[in-house]
């Protein structure tokens, strides 16, 4: 194990070693070359060169279609988004070419690419630096989702997206970036696509959570200790496809699932995870599935206690468990 | 007939793709030889052909979706495509069916994807329009106009990525030069002077949209300044012409020197689409432009170098005929997916 | 009551009607002047002139975007996309403006718009003419989404939102247009957006859907009757905001639920009703709320047997009834 | 200090706008009374105290988000927007917070929107650099670039279609050119000629990003032509040109001649926002833009008119920052705003 290092440092480290992996790997991004704003893709440019660090026009749909093409031959492209509130012009290339490429050419044309999308609110940034928007892409299977909470997990998952053949959206949390740290393995390791995690293990109810949201959620679970309610922790890592095996396993075990998630409610991924569960495990539930999630308001509004209206913290989070453990 | 005959055949070309270069009488032939202006010739006819065969298909309901005739535009097609190499890649518009066939594809794969038949490079995936050959480097495009136009460009930055042969070429409509997908793809060739070739392919009309709604541009070629590459407006029936134009345009991808756009004003002879009766359209428009059928314009031209279309058309058109009635036996006796299939190339892994 | 007419007659008809009332709504599409791949808009550039009736660059940002900006000083716009499959070049200015502009200038701005889009599969359109896919902006609060189902409600519901103060989606099916015929009011009529509507009562079940998918439901509605199986079902017409109170009303009253939609699965809008509906009435509920969807796949293939094992039909309803009435 | 005095007072502007029109010395003015000339020289002054003010207090932690500083570009701001009428409209990008200042909002509200307290008038809703004022028709933008471009060719429409009195004015930098956004937005005003004038702050960056690597025009302005309009450079630090060339294009739009494109060459002094220390400009690139600032710029050419700056810049100066002292103060007094206002506003009805 060396030092600890942060979530975005893993971020960074992950990016170094699969240049250096792979030669076909490249970045195409808005103002990345520099570093960029939080300085994820620090040193890149100097270590690997202009030519496979590229700063590109202010045109996220063409990021986006740039990297499919150049995935068809033989490039192993990783897009940038530089907030998440700036996909959505990239939204038609996303669900129109790279969900939807493979599929309509019966695997004639194999697509992959890797797309890193910083999101999130909590840091002050306002309604278009604060959203958190991966439910709209939990609709199209072509593309897999993942969304890491820690610094293992990030750089772990993101060379799982890099050495993979799919289409990945990679979420990373900017709230996350250098509020936690961690003891790396020396050694090459990856995390793989597709596979949760019990952060806690816990009897009598169930968080399914993600992202920034774990943190919250191990928090409110500590405090529910106390109150003697044991809660497990499940951190999804992976959105799409989900990983229903531990979801419904950790569902049957406690029989109470709460859902924790930063992002507004109606069709938020609390939908999905409430329907599955209810569906797969409804026998073995004591209570309905909780959606403890940010208020049905368009956007993540920017005035300290308007923002801090919207998101959620440990205190709410406790409050809606208990209101689960007393039904 | 083989087509990737270009006047330098790539590592990849075949032997018998190699034509002897006997030069036609005078330099108006835009230095081809007379077995490459009769190459030319056949894929006209058969793009043609094709067309006009797959249009009789689907009025008798043989196939679903939808069909789109380039016929009237197939100078622009093959003027462009003509000489291409293997290695080459198309990323074609819903118009550009025939486009494969200058590219080398045999009929039977395109008659095959408008049966939807398991015989069709997708397995009855995509719609008729919406024909891909990955063995032939031809994208399956998406129906979201000039979304093409994005991922061929995305090619063009993988080939000089990785340094490997091959140029791109792109197709698209005058409204597709409307959308943010068009401009954003063109602009970011034009920074990284991407080995491609944009081909508008300006019928004047998108549907049912005239052109001076589209744009007020006055001619669609002028947007290429503000990209930074040359801008180049050719008559689009014109075989010769086009192929002169993208032949300069091709020597410049290939030598490294960043792409172009090529406007072909052009005209499609009938309705937006088979169902789209084209009311809105003057009956003498239609006929001006007919006049200007690019066949016997080329015909013309062959005579003015001494070369007979006559002697050799009937032959070439019993060849054609032969493999499009063929094809569609073909596309006829072949099965339609089985219903499992819809769950296949989701996921690489 | 006059004549029977098509479903897409009453979309005709309502905007005559309403171009009439109001100067102010005009009509900004592509391929609309002269009316349209389906005639939807036949007729109105002859009576209202190509000043109200606009043929639009094709480019469906600036559709939305340009009738946005309209409706701020006083026009009421009503935009085309005329495949829902073509929105995605939008959804910038829809979930980035459209959706946010009211709110994020507290007030300040109120734009408001109809954006009519026709979905729908099952007619051999193949990938592209066949997505249905308003599931992607439900989670969009600041939007009104509608779905008509019949000739009656797709007149009404377009008249409201044409004189309500809101950004709506206006969604309708193409397999609808021209397969059923309705009588209509001869007086001026709407629907109120937010109400859904029982389209046929019953005990033993409930069937959530909307649009084309009514048709089915009843289908097999009629069909489990003769099993003696009693089935309501509840016309949503509206999927933004939902109507809760109807919903949650038909569930308490059968204690099982089937949702039916043709879209895909995972995310799509059975998620948010599975999860409202155990959670507002989990003791109500004898069982799981069962989801009958189209498949995960990423788009409708176009051949034909493709097509058909995408699309739900009466036959694959009852299936999924007689699995939740057995239950 | 009022704003709204243009050549021709519209209606709506109030008896106080109108200033006698003495004409200065030489036509050098512009064709601008003293009395113009100096409240320009005001506004171009208060663009830059208001925004230093503003890097002060957000380096001093005393509003969240993020400060965009226009310093080096007010030229551009107040040579466009002078003269512009009440019922003319804004559509600011994201560094354009002082460009309200033109159109005659007052200090107080633009720091209410730093402080994101209630009297803001968007209530705290917005970020800073996203201010906007329905009683002065200034769009609130949203952050996507270039959305804004395409509302206020929206507003451009309507006002044509309701014959309505007023013009658009949309703002972006050089980045936003490279947006789908941008490009539909300028082509649908090309086509239905609409009043509007669209400026590029071309200050050679977008965040890190060089131009060189944004789009390989030559200028920006070349993009007009494909869209058939004019399209015009100006230097963007020379305010009577600036105003000249945009004096031209509001001639046009008001005269229902149809949208004109103007690039403007500029510079942002500090870096792409207060958190970017923007190393990758080069020392003597700084300083030589630094070297141009327009306002000594603007005074020496007010000198030649026979105009001295210096006999009122104190007074000038002194008068602006007592109104942004009593702002600050008014800002920091208000409450922000409760946090039940989170609901409010998300619908009409
Ligand atoms: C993004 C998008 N919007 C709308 C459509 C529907 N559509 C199909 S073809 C077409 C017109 C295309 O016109 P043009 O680019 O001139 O090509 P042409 O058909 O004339 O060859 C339209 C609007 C589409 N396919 N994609
Ligand atoms: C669609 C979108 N993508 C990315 C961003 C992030 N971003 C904010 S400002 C900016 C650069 C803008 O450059 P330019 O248009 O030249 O304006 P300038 O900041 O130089 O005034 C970027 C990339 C954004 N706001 N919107
Ligand atoms: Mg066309
Ligand atoms: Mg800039």
């Amino acid at each position: 194990m060396g030092q600890p290092v942060t979530y975005i440092k893993a971020i960074n480290q992950a990016m170094h070693e699969e240049f250096e992996r792979d030669p076909s790997v490249f970045l195409l991004g808005e103002d990345i070359a520099e570093g960029g704003v939080f300085l994820a893709t620090d040193g890149l440019r100097e270590k690997f060169g202009a030519e496979r660090v590229l700063d590109s026009p202010l045109a996220e749909a063409i990021i986006i279609g740039a990297c499919t093409g150049a995935s068809l031959v033989g490039m192993n492209p990783l897009a940038e988004i530089q907030f998440a509130d700036f996909i959505t012009p990239g939204v038609d290339q996303i669900m129109q070419n790279v969900a939807k490429l493979r599929y309509r050419s019966a695997g004639g044309f194999q697509p992959h690419l890797t797309i890193r999308v910083c999101c999130g609110g909590g840091v002050g940034g306002g309604l278009y630096h604060s959203q958190e928007n991966a439910a709209w892409f939990m609709h199209e299977p072509g593309l897999k989702i993942v969304y890491p909470s820690t610094p293992y997990d990030a750089k772990g998952l993101l060379k799982a997206c890099l050495r993979g053949k799919d289409c990945y959206l990679y979420f990373e949390h900017k709230k996350l970036y250098r509020s936690i740290k961690e003891e790396l393995p020396e050694e090459d390791y990856i995390v793989p696509v597709g596979k949760a995690k019990v952060r806690r293990e816990g009897r009598d109810l169930t968080i399914l959570t993600y992202g920034y949201m774990v943190q919250i959620s191990l928090a409110a679970a500590e405090r529910m200790e106390k109150q003697g309610v044991s809660c497990e922790v499940v951190d999804l890592r992976t959105l799409l496809p989900l990983d229903k095996e531990a979801i419904l396993a950790s569902a049957r075990k406690t029989s109470r699932v709460a859902v924790v998630h930063e992002d507004k409610r109606t069709m938020g991924i609390g939908a999905e995870l409430a329907a599955l569960v209810q569906e797969e495990a409804f026998e073995d539930l004591d209570a309905p599935v909780l959606r403890i999630t940010g208020p049905d308001i368009p956007i993540m509004p920017f005035s300290p206690p308007l923002e801090d209206y919207f998101m959620l913290n440990p205190d709410k989070v406790v409050q809606g468990l208990e209101k689960l453990a007393a039904y | 007939m083989t087509v990737q005959s270009g006047k330098k055949p790539s590592a990849t070309a075949t032997k018998t793709n190699r034509r002897k270069m006997t030069q036609p009488r005078n330099n108006k032939g835009a230095g081809l030889s007379q077995a490459q202006l009769l190459e030319m010739y056949h894929l006209l006819l058969k793009c043609r052909l094709v067309d006009e065969r797959a249009r009789v298909l689907f009025r008798q309901g043989k196939f679903k979706g939808n069909h789109y005739s380039a016929v009237g535009q197939e100078a622009v097609t093959v003027g462009t495509l003509y000489g291409c190499q293997p290695s080459d890649w198309v990323g074609p518009s819903h118009r550009d069916m025939v486009a494969a066939l200058v590219k080398g594809v045999p009929v039977k794969l395109i008659m095959a994807q408008l049966y939807a038949c398991v015989d069709s490079p997708d397995r009855g995936k995509s719609t008729p329009a919406h024909f891909g050959s990955p063995e032939h480097n031809i994208i399956t495009p998406a129906s979201t106009i000039a979304a093409q136009w994005q991922l061929v460009t995305g090619v063009a930055l993988g080939l000089k990525m990785q340094k490997r042969e091959g140029i791109c070429f792109a197709y698209a409509g005058d409204g597709a030069t409307s959308t943010g997908a068009w401009h954003e793809a063109v602009n970011f060739a034009g920074v990284h002077k991407l080995g491609i070739i944009y081909v508008i392919q300006n019928n004047l009309w998108a549907e049912s949209v005239p052109l001076r709604l589209q744009t007020a541009a006055k001619n669609l070629a002028d947007k290429a300044v503000g990209y930074g590459m040359p801008g180049v407006v050719v008559d689009g029936m014109d075989l010769l012409a086009v192929h002169k134009a993208a032949q300069e345009a091709v020597r410049r991808a290939r030598a490294g020197q960043g792409p172009t756009l090529i406007e072909c004003k052009t005209y499609r002879w009938y309705g937006h689409s088979e169902i789209d009766p084209a009311r809105y359209r003057s009956q003498e428009e239609v006929a001006a432009w007919k006049k200007r059928d690019p066949i016997p314009l080329f015909e013309k031209q062959l005579a003015e170098l001494g070369i007979s279309a006559g002697s050799v058309k009937k032959q070439f058109e019993d060849e054609i005929n032969r493999e499009i009635e063929e094809a569609v036996a073909a596309a006829e006796a072949s099965p339609y997916p089985d219903p499992a299939e819809a769950w296949d190339h989701i996921y690489a892994e």
